[in-house]
């Protein structure tokens, strides 16, 4: 949390004036979205008419409705405890969603004869393709990380290029370069192993920019304090510096981690048999891609999901042995 | 010859292909391939008398060719060109695909030349899109002759032929007024209720040819005289009418 | 007892165009006990770190326990274990509790067991009086027993040559004096220390030699009782007058 | 660079045992790889023979060849001063993968026919698409870092859901839903503006974690001397807190931008002629895939390379003036 | 003279099951000088943060310049800009040059124009000694240089009351009187002052009354002639006796 400055407002949003303001701000825009031809005006035929009838007023009476549960909802909530709230605008904001997926006509006994091979298949391909590619991509970032900030010249130049080229070439690329490009200098090299290695390589040069910020950011003070009591360059790296830098490092780390999940899906152009290639290809035959894609999605917001439940629970540990 | 004898000595036919165009080759409901392309591919195999695998990389990584003996055949729907075979080797042509408008169905289109002046759709690069920019050359032989019937406003160019269908199905004149695919491809969207409909006769036809890696000339000759033999003992009719319901194995005026 | 541990030869240093230490010479003998003086921003930080080679000096030599420290010195990590230091602002590591900074470095550098590195830092702790701090984490202390920390943490190293930077800056008179009461112990130990404090009771106490200096230079450099009863020169008479004064 | 610690070891690589240690090991690693059957092989034909004879001893010698090679090319740039020793190494590399680019036997003229469309028409669709959504996103990550950080369970959670649902959902998914799915709600929306919502909300959940990262890392005491001294929160923010999480949040912000040039290429699933879509589309008609995606690669490596040019640029600005 | 500015009513504060402040009671009147002294740990940084609302209480009451104190107060930033606040830590701005530092403030809350922020700042940078260091960056300072511009800076603020905490505990004696001479200064122009100090003599010449802390209690409350001649309280003496001995 922010500095909390031991000040915490009465919560704003029961103040008149404030609620108002809400309600005014929320009809206006509403109104610009121009509501009367959505689902939203549907609701209101009843009482605003057709379409070309009601025009301007149609989209005023249905931006006001909406605004009106907009800010009851919003006053609500403002009575709960901090969890509480969280729980039930995360809940509300599903909803919202589901129902915005479910405008789709989506057919579900598709997707239910379907999500048992895109996972067993799917769901194990794209993890542990990525939980390798992850592990070597850190190991790859902390010496990519140290040799960037290094003063010998040869340890630089070579980890600026690396950094340079494999986040400047884009992944796709970077996956044929090795699938079809090795085989040219005599290495004929698998699938999966080609997918890992460019995943890795590529994961691994965004890290090391992760990594390098982190280090550099901790206090002059700690370098001089363990190298003053004789701790070696990679104790102090291991033990003091790391260990500060966590906190740091993990969000955006967590970003990769995330990102490198659905990256991993671009191994499905060399014939792997993930995720996102099941479900582009599921349900090709009978042109129900969009409930295969859609359903993908959410099997990916589900482990992304899982992923920063594990982020949050690393950064209270650091955050609490460091204050 | 050394992918046939690469063949020959393992034992089994590695066939890459596409897994999201069906007719052609998609996963069934057992998650399995399955579809003409994959059919002709697994009649080739017996024919050679080996097993058959499949493998699915993607439309690029095929043609890129150099395939080092990943797979050594694509049954894949490829329309063979001179400059294309500089690439890849064509041993035959296995059918011909027709190429069709399509509308939405509340469309009052027609005639192809209603579609004149309107935005048209098409997958990118492929001859369907080359057809409405009026640049199609099948140098392939055994192209029949065809015409230019439509003059589009504005070509939209898309990902595949899906994509356009599925701008298409958000109304008529909402995105698009038209687009051009292959037959199959569009007969069968209509047959899970896209809410198309076919605008006139096929445009033109299409060969379409199995590839190999270059550099096996008994490979191919191999390949092409399986291909005759399927042609002429009645194989491929009946596996095009099995998933077409017309014979696509000759191309018809 | 007259092995010199400590040698600065005409030794200069520059911050970018800032001169910040002027021709500086001096020599400390096993078991010597140095107090360095003199007024803010005169150089004595500055000083005592380039004895740690925490900073780099542009001119002159500097010889520490038989190893010259230059730019390209190989062994800089074995003369860095004997030489302690007590940092102006303390430096302690905020992700460690107070025993494990105590016990890092026993236990990471000198190879010794956790039990005696434990047993080590609680005696330092206690005659520091914060005992019942072992467990917190830095930032969880006040201003003063952070800085006890910091004096306990390089004594548990057991350095040959101890350099303390204003270790009593944040104390009160009370504490001040039970600090300098475990200082003069070493220095009764025999420990070779260097010790940047303005508190002369102490100078007068214990120190062999007291040095002061002022912009950058060493003005003057005498025993204690002649340096405070008999200062040679104008600008240490102003100085010591003030503390009198006061 | 990290802390120098003032001593600066004798080039290491000068050292003989330094010299015969790294033979020996770049020898066994060469053989490992089993250069013999390689393009390598090839230039010792004449001293080793065919591959099948040669065998082991082929590996060996081709392996130890090479390491000789490598190792007097480090040992010459070891003498070198920093920023030459960057210049050769770099130069080196460079030299190395348009050999390994060369390798592919690619058709020149083709490439040399397209390049200006290329970058005519593409370059610029990239280009001015990423700007756009790099600039919002920004701006959604600064409202998201301080929403996420905030003690209002209402902002938290929205915060969180927003970062949560498209952080955890797969960029196409987004562009396909915003794509395709507006319309269903009654919105109507073009590529372009499509394209670039997509990738601004995308991006700019991810840049919120960033910038929460560094915002958090700064010292309480900066909060309490500002607050102290009667400054807002936002002015405290503005001028006190973000000044100085900089240094933190430029490289994984620079990431995201480099990151954003290849992403913002899935806007071409809708039809939106940006630089990777061309790249697949005029190489298709004739099969010179490969000529067109290196080409591809190779701009998007020249703009990211831009791009780290003026990341550097602002990251040293930030540096000195707070040490 | 006698509009009580600071009034503590019962306050008592505990980090976590620590009890840091026990029973707090004290009145300071405008105008008034205060001097708050005690051991190590006692308790006094977090006393006088409290009345910053830095610290949150959570018992009694604290009324400052007429605001009370509590979690929901609205107008915490207008009672802050009238209350300066030196911190035992510095906290200066590391991105700011001296000059900058100093003239924030009253450039962003008071909205005083560029040229006369900068006549303020420059004319405290030289009552505290350090004109010349006025471009530099805080990190480029040494200890009691920083010290000196963490007190600047409160000043330049132009406070209705200050608070203190160790403002001189950096500095060598010398400076140490100069910068109790801006301050004694500062007390005569009527400003109200409450300062964490172990220097008697400044408490002796200055403070309306000495307040003496010991494990977060107010132990002895005095004016300074009967607090250093006539301590009350056992605890005080055995302080006071180690500072005399001293
Ligand atoms: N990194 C730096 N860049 C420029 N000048 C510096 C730097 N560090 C220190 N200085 C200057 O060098 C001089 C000596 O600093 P030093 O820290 O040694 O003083 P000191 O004697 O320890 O003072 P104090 O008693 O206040 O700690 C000061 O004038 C300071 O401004
Ligand atoms: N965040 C915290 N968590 C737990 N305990 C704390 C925390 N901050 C301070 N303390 C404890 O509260 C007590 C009082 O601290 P405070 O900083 O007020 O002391 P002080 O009188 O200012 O001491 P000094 O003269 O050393 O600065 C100390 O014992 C300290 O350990
Ligand atoms: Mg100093
Ligand atoms: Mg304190």
């Amino acid at each position: 949390m922010l500095f909390a400055d031991t000040v915490v407002s009465d919560p704003a949003v029961h103040k008149p004036k404030v609620m108002l303001i809400m309600l005014v701000v929320a009809t206006f825009l509403l109104t610009l979205f121009g509501l009367n031809d959505t689902i939203y005006g549907e609701f209101m035929r009843p009482v605003i008419g057709e379409p070309k009838e009601s025009g301007f007023f149609g989209n005023v009476a249905t931006g006001f409705v909406l605004a009106i549960i907009f800010v009851i909802n919003v006053v609500l909530i403002g009575f709960a405890a901090f969890r509480v709230q969280i729980l039930i605008v995360w809940l509300e904001l599903l909803l919202l969603f589901l129902a915005f997926f479910y405008s789709f006509g989506l057919n579900y006994e598709f997707i239910q004869s379907k999500i048992w091979f895109m996972i067993t298949q799917g769901v194990f391909t794209t993890l542990y393709i990525s939980a390798i590619s992850i592990v070597l991509a850190s190991i790859v970032a902390i010496f990519g990380a140290v040799a960037k900030l290094s003063s010998n010249g040869f340890a630089f130049a070579i980890a600026s290029f690396y950094t340079s080229f494999f986040r400047g070439l884009p992944l796709l690329m970077q996956v044929y370069l090795i699938y079809l490009g090795l085989p040219q200098l005599g290495y004929v090299i698998d699938a999966v192993p080609a997918g890992v290695l460019a995943l890795t390589l590529c994961y691994g040069a965004y890290m090391t920019e992760i990594f390098r910020a982190g280090i550099q950011s901790i206090n002059k003070g700690q370098w001089e304090a363990s190298r003053s009591m004789g701790f070696g360059f990679a104790l102090t790296m291991r033990r003091i510096i790391l260990p500060q830098a966590m906190p740091l490092i993990i969000p955006p780390t967590g970003n990769q981690f995330i990102a490198m999940l659905k990256d991993s899906s671009l191994v499905s152009v060399i014939g792997v048999w993930e995720l996102m290639f099941l479900a582009r290809t599921l349900g090709n035959k009978d042109f129900r891609h969009m409930e295969m894609l859609i359903t993908a999605a959410l099997i990916y917001w589900c482990l992304s999901i899982c992923l920063e439940l594990i982020q949050s629970r690393i950064e209270r540990h650091y955050n609490t042995i460091s204050h | 010859d050394e992918a046939l004898d690469r063949v020959m000595s393992s034992g089994t036919l590695k066939v890459a292909t596409d897994a999201s165009w069906a007719p052609q080759s998609f996963l069934n409901d057992d998650n399995e391939m399955d579809g003409f392309d994959v059919d002709v591919a697994r009649e080739v195999a017996k024919r050679l008398g080996v097993e058959v695998e499949f493998v699915t990389p993607s439309w690029d990584i095929i043609t890129a060719g150099n395939w080092n003996g990943r797979w050594d055949l694509s049954v894949g729907s490829m329309t063979p060109t001179k400059a294309r075979s500089e690439v890849l080797s064509f041993p035959a042509v296995y059918y011909y695909t027709p190429a069709a408008l399509a509308v939405h169905k509340d469309s009052g289109a027609k005639v192809e030349s209603d579609l004149d002046g309107k935005n048209v759709g098409a997958g990118t690069a492929t001859t369907f899109e080359l057809y409405l920019q009026k640049d199609l050359s099948i140098d392939a032989e055994g192209t029949p002759e065809f015409t230019y019937k439509v003059t589009p406003g504005k070509i939209k160019s898309y990902k595949d032929s899906t994509a356009a269908m599925d701008d298409l199905r958000l109304g008529d004149g909402v995105r698009l007024d038209g687009m051009v695919g292959s037959l199959p491809a569009i007969l069968s969207a209509i047959k899970s209720n896209y809410p198309l409909r076919v605008l006139g006769d096929p445009v033109f036809y299409e060969p379409l040819a199995l590839a190999i890696d270059k550099g096996d000339e008994a490979f191919n000759d191999k390949l092409a005289g399986i291909v005759g033999d399927m042609k002429s003992d009645g194989t491929l009719k009946t596996l095009s009418e099995k998933w077409y319901g017309v014979d696509y194995t000759s191309a018809v005026e | 007892m007259s092995t010199p541990i400590i040698e600065m030869t005409n030794v200069d240093k520059w911050y970018g165009t800032f001169h910040a230490l002027k021709n500086i010479n001096f020599t400390v003998n096993e078991g010597d006990k140095i107090v360095v003086c003199g007024p803010s921003g005169s150089g004595k930080s500055t000083m005592i770190r380039t004895l740690n080679y925490l900073e780099e000096h542009q001119k002159g030599a500097i010889r520490v326990n038989g190893t010259d420290m230059h730019k390209k010195m190989k062994n800089v990590d074995t003369v860095r274990m004997d030489v302690g230091m007590v940092f102006q602002h303390f430096n302690l590591f905020p992700h460690m509790t107070i025993l494990q900074n105590l016990m890092a470095g026993p236990k990471w550098v000198r190879g010794v067991s956790e039990d005696e590195a434990r047993k080590t830092a609680m005696m330092y702790l206690e005659r520091v009086r914060i005992p019942e701090q072992a467990d917190k984490y830095p930032g969880q202390l006040s201003g003063g027993q952070q800085q006890r920390v910091a004096i306990a943490r390089s004594l548990c190293m057991k350095p040959k040559v101890m350099l303390f930077d204003e270790p009593t800056s944040a104390l009160d008179p009370e504490m001040v004096s039970e600090v300098l009461d475990t200082m003069v112990e070493l220095a009764n130990d025999g420990m070779t220390m260097v010790c940047v404090t303005h508190e002369m009771g102490f100078a007068k106490a214990v120190a062999d030699r007291v040095i002061f200096m002022d912009a950058g230079e060493i003005i003057e450099e005498n025993d204690p009782v002649s340096f405070f009863d008999n200062p040679q020169h104008e600008r240490t008479q102003n100085f010591l007058g003030q503390i009198l004064q006061h």
